[in-house]
């Protein structure tokens, strides 16, 4: 029974051409020697893809990033980055983040979390990071599912679903992510979907360059644990880029548009306020 | 002795059915009356490609702890089957496929590593699947018919089996599986030599009893539905998700509530306030979710609230390693919690214990208005064996110290000898109680004085002392009786490893004794004690670093205690016990 | 030093002629023989007698009352009332409650929280609690200030207000409470003030009646701790009942007017829903 | 021995300004060379009614317990006062009010309730002040001048410290309250005629230090400054929130930041992220707050990341006694979290260690990368005295061991003798890690494997034996030399009166000895066999029930302990100490 007690596996290389390709065009510069454990066809590839995207085009530094994530598929992120990576505790992206940030503002910190991590065991956090408003990116890897565990509810998780913890369906109501945060305060708020992953660069690319919290919520689907809900297809149908007429400077507009049943896509409200560390140094000046 | 003890393992990748067949196998012996215990390594990353081996050990007595060493190995896939090799016994069978679909370079066939003195079989397991299927889908079934072919194993037994399993599915399943199996049954009657040792026949009948195939988990949850748990919190974690997901679906037939939480505080919080309304309440958790209920734990103590936690612990700290077993909770469950927070603390060492344990723990836990923590692990959690389940007593249904008639505005504190206070249900009139987290005196009013604070911390700490005398068992002794050289004291998943070990040190000549308990607090420190005086030497093994039994019964034994200490992320042999057993005793004479 | 070993204090009684005549009226039936340990004027001498008018208006018996509370000035008010009452931990009332009203859906079950133990370290069960739609009553006692460990920046602080622990100031946008739980789906929605506990009583009243999760916000002076904000001058002042037209059965005008600066009282939001504890008793139905 | 030791109670109600008397006169004899050590005892309820005692000892040695008995007890409120007389030495003092502003009927008047041989001194408090102030409210200073007269302390070292606390008060507030405070000393030499021995003076020289006036949060906090804490983030809770005010006023100024969090989960992650930044960091809690940060605990165990955790306890389980003083949260802070998870834990005994080890934890975290739990307590964090802090050491201002260039590509994890692994912050080209709660190899990826799960476990413990090694003090011992009949283990806050009663028991002819150390672990444990050998029995004195460190004594220490433990709602005196010394001796002999 001792079978496995030396790892002698070695560290994996991407080597294929289609890769090495890629890598011609810089997006590998940010990829880490690991190759994604995730299940060929998951969402996370798409959102992987994205972000690596938006690096890029914002030449964001290897070593002036920090990427921090909690725990589940979306938790493994940190893994596949190139950049400081810190896999924290399940729930505990934001807090991490924001002590990282507040220490290093000269960093560029992205927090990435699972529906479950941020709105499950998180859910704390996510009203106190958007109301600071510290300057981090958090990307909710929205599948709708806990995926890590195998298959049960999730807070987004729609209601009546069956799933392993939940064989006669799930009683509750679903979370909607936008209405969240917009409730909480957040000054960037979006939403976006790993089927389309060069919309989701433009997207992420912005929200990095927002001085403050900014939200994106990423549709996704989970091809193992959810057969009924998340699909691609499905996903397809529902989504809807937001009306052009959407201005994203009205807060009234994007709590309407967040409240409905339709999964627009976009950018529902932007604001510039102080952010946390801007307002901290205010502090300091004043109290020096 | 036992007539038959063999380990097999069948080892190949995510797709080749691995587990499948280690299943059908257990279930086989099993209705054939062997007693078999069965333990999966999965992958341990995210997507299911990888490694995949069915440990099966069977035998015609109990059996409680994976085979140290392996008997035959079943390759489905030849390079992890390679990495395998190095548990096989000398002497050891390897029945591997020769017709395999993909090709195998020569240089990672496990026909290529064999070491001395071992027994190979080559079977076209792709091909005869291929025929008798059309489809190479079956090579697992190929193997199990070979299994059963080459290890004497009754075939009809397996077909019945097969026919149960496969019987109910649409088209012509069953007939196509039990073609398969046949086809690698016959293969080796037909065209193998038979060299080896191997050999499942038995001389005397075996006892064929009321089996009951399960892991840990179903077995808890059994439990748990039987001592009448009509509610449960729980948050998913590995390796107890499972816990709640059965629970899910049985209780809500029986009245009994599930709520899945936001998070391991509420699902604790829940259990706490279903438990304050007389609901029997549980949740399980592994070390992370233990950790974020310790805040709880202590409430629970203070308020004198019967809840009952199962923590099955995998490997730590932190997130550690989910897939692995360890037992690396024990300071955790004894000690969590701010201030002094005595509570009741078991560790089941079988999955029959688990059934019964997580039972008793209800009763323990309305009894003397205290958590419990049922500290299990990852390989009691998915091990599976053919229990044989005792029967539980009704009179333990109800438990509750409930105040007569006339004693209204008792409050919820009472001091009395025996430390239980009388403790009326929300619903009943003249009983209204507060409780809090804060001290509180007999009427139930915060209070922060010095008499008030230790009475009461006096009266939590006493309770216990009446569970122990009153509910608690003694720990039971194996091996040799009297003085001997060493006495060796185990628990949880590791104690079956630990007797086993002692049975064939003494079976070898050798001085040696073993203690058992389940319930770790309180302790019976007096038979402790006693057993201790008995040896010359005192060994605790166990599947952590620091020596965490080890630290908790040196608090109440003045005898140094060697540890056996490993983290090994796999379960605890008794070969890992023997060695050290002969090592500490030829040290000693 | 050994100086206070012995507990002697006898249980205080009410026993002045006014509390005598209130005893007549029958609402003392719902307080305990213990005197509240508040300040003298602390608001939440209001908000107890709009509850316990409220208990008294429904005839809640005693004994099928749980009160269940975090910790604070607030958590202590179970102490205070005749019922079963739980004082339970820092910021964990809701899930109490929740598990005391899935076992006993008979009893009456009420939550009362302060605005650190419900927004703070209790916040991620708020959301929750109100998808679920657990039938509960939780009533926020909102001081904008952490009372009971004497004067620190609470989540409805308002930014730049200097406590105790911000000496230059709180550098945190408030949260709004009502907007939390309207985005989290609560079916019933309503906010009162403690100098008015006449209209609270009323309010108090529906909430426990609604069949479902019930959240009453509660504007309360903290006379000790608070000398800028939630004065009872002040709030006078601020406070407005929601206008006639306003029309409760409207998400999205509950929404507007909880987005608002303006400290409307009343009924913004009413919806009826299935229960937590009915849509378990159907799942049970269906699965049995 | 020491010339003088005086412990004076000024009892009132909590509008009677009684604990300003106890700081001014705290204030005043520290000016004049005396150390003195104050302790408030004030309601525990919210709102401020109720009995407020102002504890000072004093001494013109350094005083690290409160006083046993009361030499004197002014009365500010008779009824609160009487309850106090039962701590009133025999031979003791009483100086009351004899023209109260309310009438006090005359059971409940204190000159009834005396016991024999006391001193009753009445002085018309409220009179003098309605003289000397035409106001009632400075019937405190009256009293203060009353002490200072009766118990000949330096009148004008209280008029200059009065000048300096009032001069800058508009108004002429100096005037008045030292209109007051005269108004009772002069009334004290004019009118009464002291017949008691109580008195502060000295005939040796009072050398005057450096003294700073401060109370355990306020030390913890200079000492986070003075270490180069630059981040913090906490959640308040009694009695550690004074930490978080003072640095929210004090790091901004220095470039630190500090961040009120929504909970201490929250905080202990912010921390925690801060401190991966390379940014000193600590939070500082009560017990119920690291029950949160247990989960946080183990991650930055396994992260191997230096976080400083101050848990002042309380009194527990649970919400438990959040204003009295306790010794209960030892096991926790030792073993709370999952898994093997070792840190070290550090335990000051005095304000001025308060002040010196919260530095000392900021650097071994960082040396080590490590968690540091600093237990303090109520009494330390809130007990006044004229401390005189040390000097601390420039060098540790900077500990981490950063790679050198060359070694890109190290991961975070690498296995080295030391067990302390290379570490680049970010912002470091090249040197790009992750790290995770799961357990990782050397390159940083998750590993499941034994060989790695065993190093990593390994290495983890392994740096802890460095530290013992290279920056543990070795324990130090007091009072006899040799051999002795008892030897005497304290730790915390307790460990001063446990020296004193070791100190005491010698004067009078009791063999004993005492052994203290800060860091609870790693321990050293060989000093402490040694010591424990010279001794035939040990007593561990603790302010618990279960007697916590005495328990993880033994899991060292062969040998049985005796424990005292008191949970008694307050500080622990030589007297209690002493009283077991000189039973245990007896029994000895
Ligand atoms: C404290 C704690 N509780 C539970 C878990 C088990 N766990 C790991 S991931 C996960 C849920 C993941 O779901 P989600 O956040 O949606 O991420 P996904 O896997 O779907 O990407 C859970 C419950 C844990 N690791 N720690
Ligand atoms: C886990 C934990 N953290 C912190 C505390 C300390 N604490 C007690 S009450 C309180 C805040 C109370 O504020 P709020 O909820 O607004 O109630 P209020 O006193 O204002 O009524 C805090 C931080 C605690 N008891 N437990
Ligand atoms: S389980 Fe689901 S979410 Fe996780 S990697 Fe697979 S597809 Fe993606
Ligand atoms: S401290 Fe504030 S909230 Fe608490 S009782 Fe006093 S006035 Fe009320
Ligand atoms: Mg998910
Ligand atoms: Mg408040």
């Amino acid at each position: 029974m001792n079978d496995i007690k030396t790892e002698k596996v070695p560290e994996v290389f991407y080597l294929d051409e289609e890769i090495k390709a890629v890598k011609e065009k810089g997006v590998l510069d940010y990829r880490s020697k690991r190759l994604p454990v995730w299940c060929p066809g998951c969402g996370y590839f798409g959102i992987q893809t994205a972000i690596v995207g938006a690096m890029k085009d914002l030449g964001v530094k290897t070593h002036e990033l920090v990427v921090v994530s909690g725990i589940g598929c979306t938790g493994r992120y940190p893994f596949f980055v190139r950049g400081y990576g810190i896999h924290a505790l399940h729930g505990r992206a934001l807090p991490v983040a924001t002590g990282a940030k507040v220490a290093r503002p000269d960093l560029t910190v992205l927090a990435v979390t699972g529906d479950g991590d941020c709105l499950g065991i998180g859910a704390g956090h996510l009203p106190h990071a958007a109301r600071r408003n510290v300057d981090i990116t958090c990307v909710l890897f929205d599948n709708g599912i806990y995926g890590l565990t195998k298959g049960q509810t999730s807070p987004t998780t729609p209601a009546a679903q069956v799933t392993n913890s939940h064989p006669y369906g799930s009683p509750d109501r679903p979370l909607k992510p936008l209405m969240t945060v917009l409730a909480a305060g957040a000054t960037f708020v979006a939403r976006g979907f790993a089927g389309r992953p060069k919309d989701l660069r433009v997207i992420m690319r912005e929200a990095i360059l927002h001085k403050g919290f900014s939200f994106v919520h990423v549709l996704s689907p989970c091809v193992t644990f959810d057969k009924v809900n998340y699909l691609y297809p499905r996903l397809e149908e529902l989504v809807m880029p937001l009306p052009k007429r959407h201005d994203y400077a009205d807060y009234h507009m994007a709590v309407e548009r967040a409240m409905d049943d339709e999964l627009f896509l976009g950018l529902f409200y932007k604001t510039e306020e102080p952010s946390f560390s801007e307002k901290l140094d205010d502090y300091a000046g004043r109290s020096g | 002795m036992r007539q038959v003890d063999l380990t097999i393992e069948i080892c190949g990748s995510s797709g080749d059915g691995t587990l499948a067949v280690g299943e059908i196998l257990v279930n086989t012996l099993s209705d054939l009356g062997y007693r078999a215990l069965s333990f999966d390594v999965y992958p341990a990353e995210i997507r299911g490609f990888g490694k995949c081996v069915a440990h099966c050990r069977v035998s015609d007595k109990p059996v409680y702890s994976v085979g140290r060493s392996v008997d035959a190995l079943v390759s489905l896939n030849d390079p992890y089957s390679i990495e395998q090799l190095a548990t096989l016994k000398p002497g050891g069978v390897v029945l591997f496929d020769s017709w395999p679909l993909r090709e195998v370079s020569e240089e990672s066939c496990v026909a290529g590593r064999l070491g001395p003195g071992m027994y190979l079989y080559g079977v076209p397991f792709g091909e005869l699947s291929q025929r008798s299927t059309h489809g190479a889908r079956s090579r697992n079934l190929v193997a199990l018919g070979a299994i059963a072919g080459l290890f004497d194993i009754d075939a009809e037994a397996f077909e019945a089996g097969l026919d149960r399993k496969f019987g109910g599915k649409k088209g012509n399943v069953a007939q196509t599986v039990k073609a398969a199996f046949r086809a690698g049954h016959d293969y080796v009657k037909e065209k193998l030599l038979k060299v080896d040792p191997v050999s499942f026949a038995v001389k005397e009948e075996l006892e064929k009893k009321d089996f009951q195939i399960m892991n840990g988990n179903q077995a808890a949850a059994r439990g748990a539905i039987e001592a009448g748990c009509r509610f449960y919190a729980g948050y998913p974690i590995t390796p107890a998700t499972k816990i709640m997901e059965i629970l899910s679906a049985k209780l809500p037939p029986l009245g009994g509530r599930v709520v899945q939480a936001e998070d391991e505080i509420s699902a604790i919080g829940m259990v706490t306030g279903a438990a304050m309304m007389g609901t029997r309440a549980m949740t399980a958790t592994s070390g992370p979710g233990v950790c974020l209920m310790t805040e709880f734990i202590g409430y629970n103590v203070m308020t004198e609230n019967p809840v009952v936690i199962v923590d099955s612990q995998r490997g730590g700290p932190a997130t550690g390693l989910p897939t692995k077993t360890e037992q690396s909770d024990l300071l955790l469950a004894l000690f969590s919690g701010n201030g002094d927070a005595p509570r009741i603390v078991v560790a089941p060492t079988s999955v029959e214990e688990c059934h019964y344990w997580t039972s008793e723990a209800f009763y323990l836990a309305e009894k003397y208005q205290t958590p419990v923590i049922l500290l299990m692990d990852l390989f009691l959690s998915t091990c599976k064996t053919n229990a044989v389940l005792s029967e539980l007593d009704k009179a333990k249904l109800s438990a509750n110290k409930s105040p007569s008639p006339g004693e209204e505005g008792v409050g919820r504190f009472k001091v009395t000898e025996d430390g239980v206070s009388p403790r009326a249900l929300p619903g009943t009139p003249g009983f209204e109680w507060t409780v809090s987290g804060l001290e509180q005196n007999e009427l139930d009013s915060p209070s922060y004085y010095a008499n008030v604070h230790t009475e009461m911390t006096e009266k939590r700490a006493r309770k216990l002392m009446t569970a122990l005398q009153n509910d608690v068992p003694r720990p039971e002794r194996f091996g040799a009786k009297g003085k001997v050289k060493l006495g060796v004291m185990g628990w949880g998943s590791t104690m079956g490893a630990v007797i086993e070990a002692v049975e064939r040190a003494n079976e070898a000549g050798l001085s040696a004794a073993a203690l058992k308990q389940v319930v770790l607090n309180p302790l019976h420190v007096e038979d402790i004690e006693k057993f201790v005086d008995d040896c010359e030497k005192i060994l605790v093994p166990e599947l952590n670093y620091s020596g965490q039994f080890a630290r908790w019964l040196s608090m109440h034994v003045n005898k140094p205690i060697h540890g056996l200490n490993m983290v090994k992320c796999s379960p605890l042999t008794y070969l890992d016990v023997l060695e050290e057993i002969e090592r500490l005793i030829t040290e000693t004479s």
